[in-house]
């Protein structure tokens, strides 16, 4: 048995292969070899009659296939050389070893996926109860700590401040107060300068703060467009009623 | 068990359907009974799980026939259920709408510097977080939101300066 | 029904459970009762089951119990619930991620001597396999798959050198 005809009609009949290794199997216990007479030609040549007529019949077979039909044209070379030359490659090396423990791995893998099929099968043999039942899951009651840390974990992360204070921090007259030792520096401010934030609440309070400084005669309020900067300037001649 | 009674055929029917199953459906794969036989084969199966002292029985509902425990049982299968605890995504994205809100989808994204899709979708499947129509919708937090958090309003959130204290950097 | 009969809250507990209840999980909501009673109360409960022809069962599957139907009935639960079928290539991959898990793709498509990410796909969209994150991602069998195959644990499957030895000498 140095060669079998490997007809399409074989070729269908043939159980599907999951792969290189599962048909290389195949072979070996179809020749009644074992594992470790990969390297016999009868193999080989099977191998590459099965692969040859599939792409014949124009079947997809996967790229690993060819891998394997390369490596093994290669080992029955290496092969021929070796028992001519009465002399192991790679000093004594059986350069079909890995593949060797690759099959016999792959085999134990394979019965255990039979015997896996075996078992008593839900949803084929058995059928587990359907879900007929729904509970809602009830939260766990929390407090307030668990918001304060869960923001805490947000600046952590972002590395940012990130939720503003809230409105009540700005009053209107500590805003005044501000503004009034800003003037002391410099002569001329826009609002936003004044910002810190520039959130919403701030903005509103710096406005109102120069309104009253404009009120008191501290300030004088300037703006050139309708939407441009509003400028504070300071009035130099009342400089001491505000220090008082 | 030698022979293949209607009636358990109906039985295993009802008891593997995910949710309840019409009778129609029954009757499909059971056709030599009547929707009638259906009915009087429910009753005569609740009948045997009452004698037998069992904890199920088979219960009509939405156009058809489920099992469902009986309620003597529900204190014992509430505690198998274990009480969701919100993650701490979830607690983020509550933490931003509770100071923040109403405010998009894209305002909390913002402020946690991550996608919030998923927590959003938990947290108003669960009700803490109320959805307003508009473009971009909002959120804000919720009645159930106080409820959880023992809060009698938003107002009693600490002021965030309070805690820097706690939490600031030392 | 006035009173409670513990076997009766096992039984309503299995019931409502999604899945294989764990023993542990029983043992925590009755506390006045051991494991050893809960196996007995089981084989009872499944005793009057057969008695009274009822169509299914309680099971012993990931640690736990669960209730099945019986294997006679499976003809027509089938035309209600899709059933479960296993490819070849998909056992294999089930195998090997049983046997060597948790792996990476990469280890059982070495293992096999070709691709399996279709087969790995099937095995997640079905739950049989979980993943677990990072880089390389690995699979690792799940609790369902334990109930799919009726056992406790992975260690109730079989040796591997079982099968070495049983046809390594064909």
């Amino acid at each position: 048995m140095s060669s079998v005809y490997v007809s399409s009609e074989f070729i269908l009949r043939l159980p599907r292969f999951e792969g290189p290794l599962d048909l290389l199997l195949y072979l070996i216990e179809k020749n009644r070899f074992s594992i470790e007479e990969l390297e016999l030609c009868p193999i080989i040549d099977q191998y590459m009659e099965y692969i040859n007529a599939v792409r014949r019949l124009n079947i997809e077979l996967a790229a690993e296939f060819l891998d394997m039909a390369s490596y093994l044209l290669w080992l029955k070379s290496s092969s021929l050389i070796s028992i001519n030359s009465r002399e192991d490659t790679y000093e004594g090396i059986n350069p079909a070893t890995e593949l060797k423990e690759m099959l016999a791995t792959y085999r134990g893998i394979k019965m255990a996926a039979l015997s896996l099929n075996e078992r008593l099968l839900l949803f084929r043999d058995r059928f587990p109860k359907g879900k007929s039942q729904v509970v809602e899951k009830k939260i766990i009651k929390t407090d307030v700590m668990a918001i304060l840390k869960a923001i805490a974990s947000i600046k952590e992360r972002t590395k940012r401040y990130v939720l503003q204070v809230r409105k009540d921090k700005f009053n209107v007259r500590e805003v005044m107060g501000k503004i009034n030792s800003m003037l002391m520096k410099r002569k001329k401010l826009t609002l936003f300068e004044i910002a810190e934030t520039k959130s919403k609440p701030e903005i509103i309070a710096i406005f109102l703060a120069a309104l009253e400084l404009s009120k008191a005669s501290i300030v004088r309020l300037l703006q050139k467009s309708i939407n441009g900067n509003i400028y504070l300037v300071k009035r130099l001649e009342t400089e001491e009623k505000i220090q008082v | 068990m030698n022979t293949i009674n209607p009636r358990e055929i109906i039985e295993a029917l009802i008891f593997s359907s995910d949710g309840a199953i019409a009778t129609k459906e029954i009757l499909k794969i059971v056709p030599e009974i009547s929707e009638m036989d259906v009915e009087s084969t429910v009753n005569e199966l609740n009948r045997i799980y009452d004698e037998s002292g069992r904890s199920f029985m088979i219960t009509k509902a939405s156009g058809g026939y489920m099992f469902v425990s009986k309620e003597t049982y529900a204190p014992y299968i509430k505690a198998l259920v274990p009480p969701l605890k919100l993650s701490g995504a979830s607690l983020e994205v509550l933490a931003v709408i509770a100071y923040k809100g109403p405010c998009s989808k894209q305002d909390i994204d913002m402020v946690r510097g991550v996608d919030s899709s998923s927590s959003l979708k938990t947290l108003v499947h669960h009700e803490l977080v109320d959805v307003i129509a508009g473009r971009p919708l909002k959120y804000t937090t919720s009645k159930k939101f106080l409820e959880v958090f023992g809060l009698n309003s938003l107002s009693e959130l600490p002021d965030l300066d309070q805690f820097e204290e706690v939490f600031g950097k030392a």
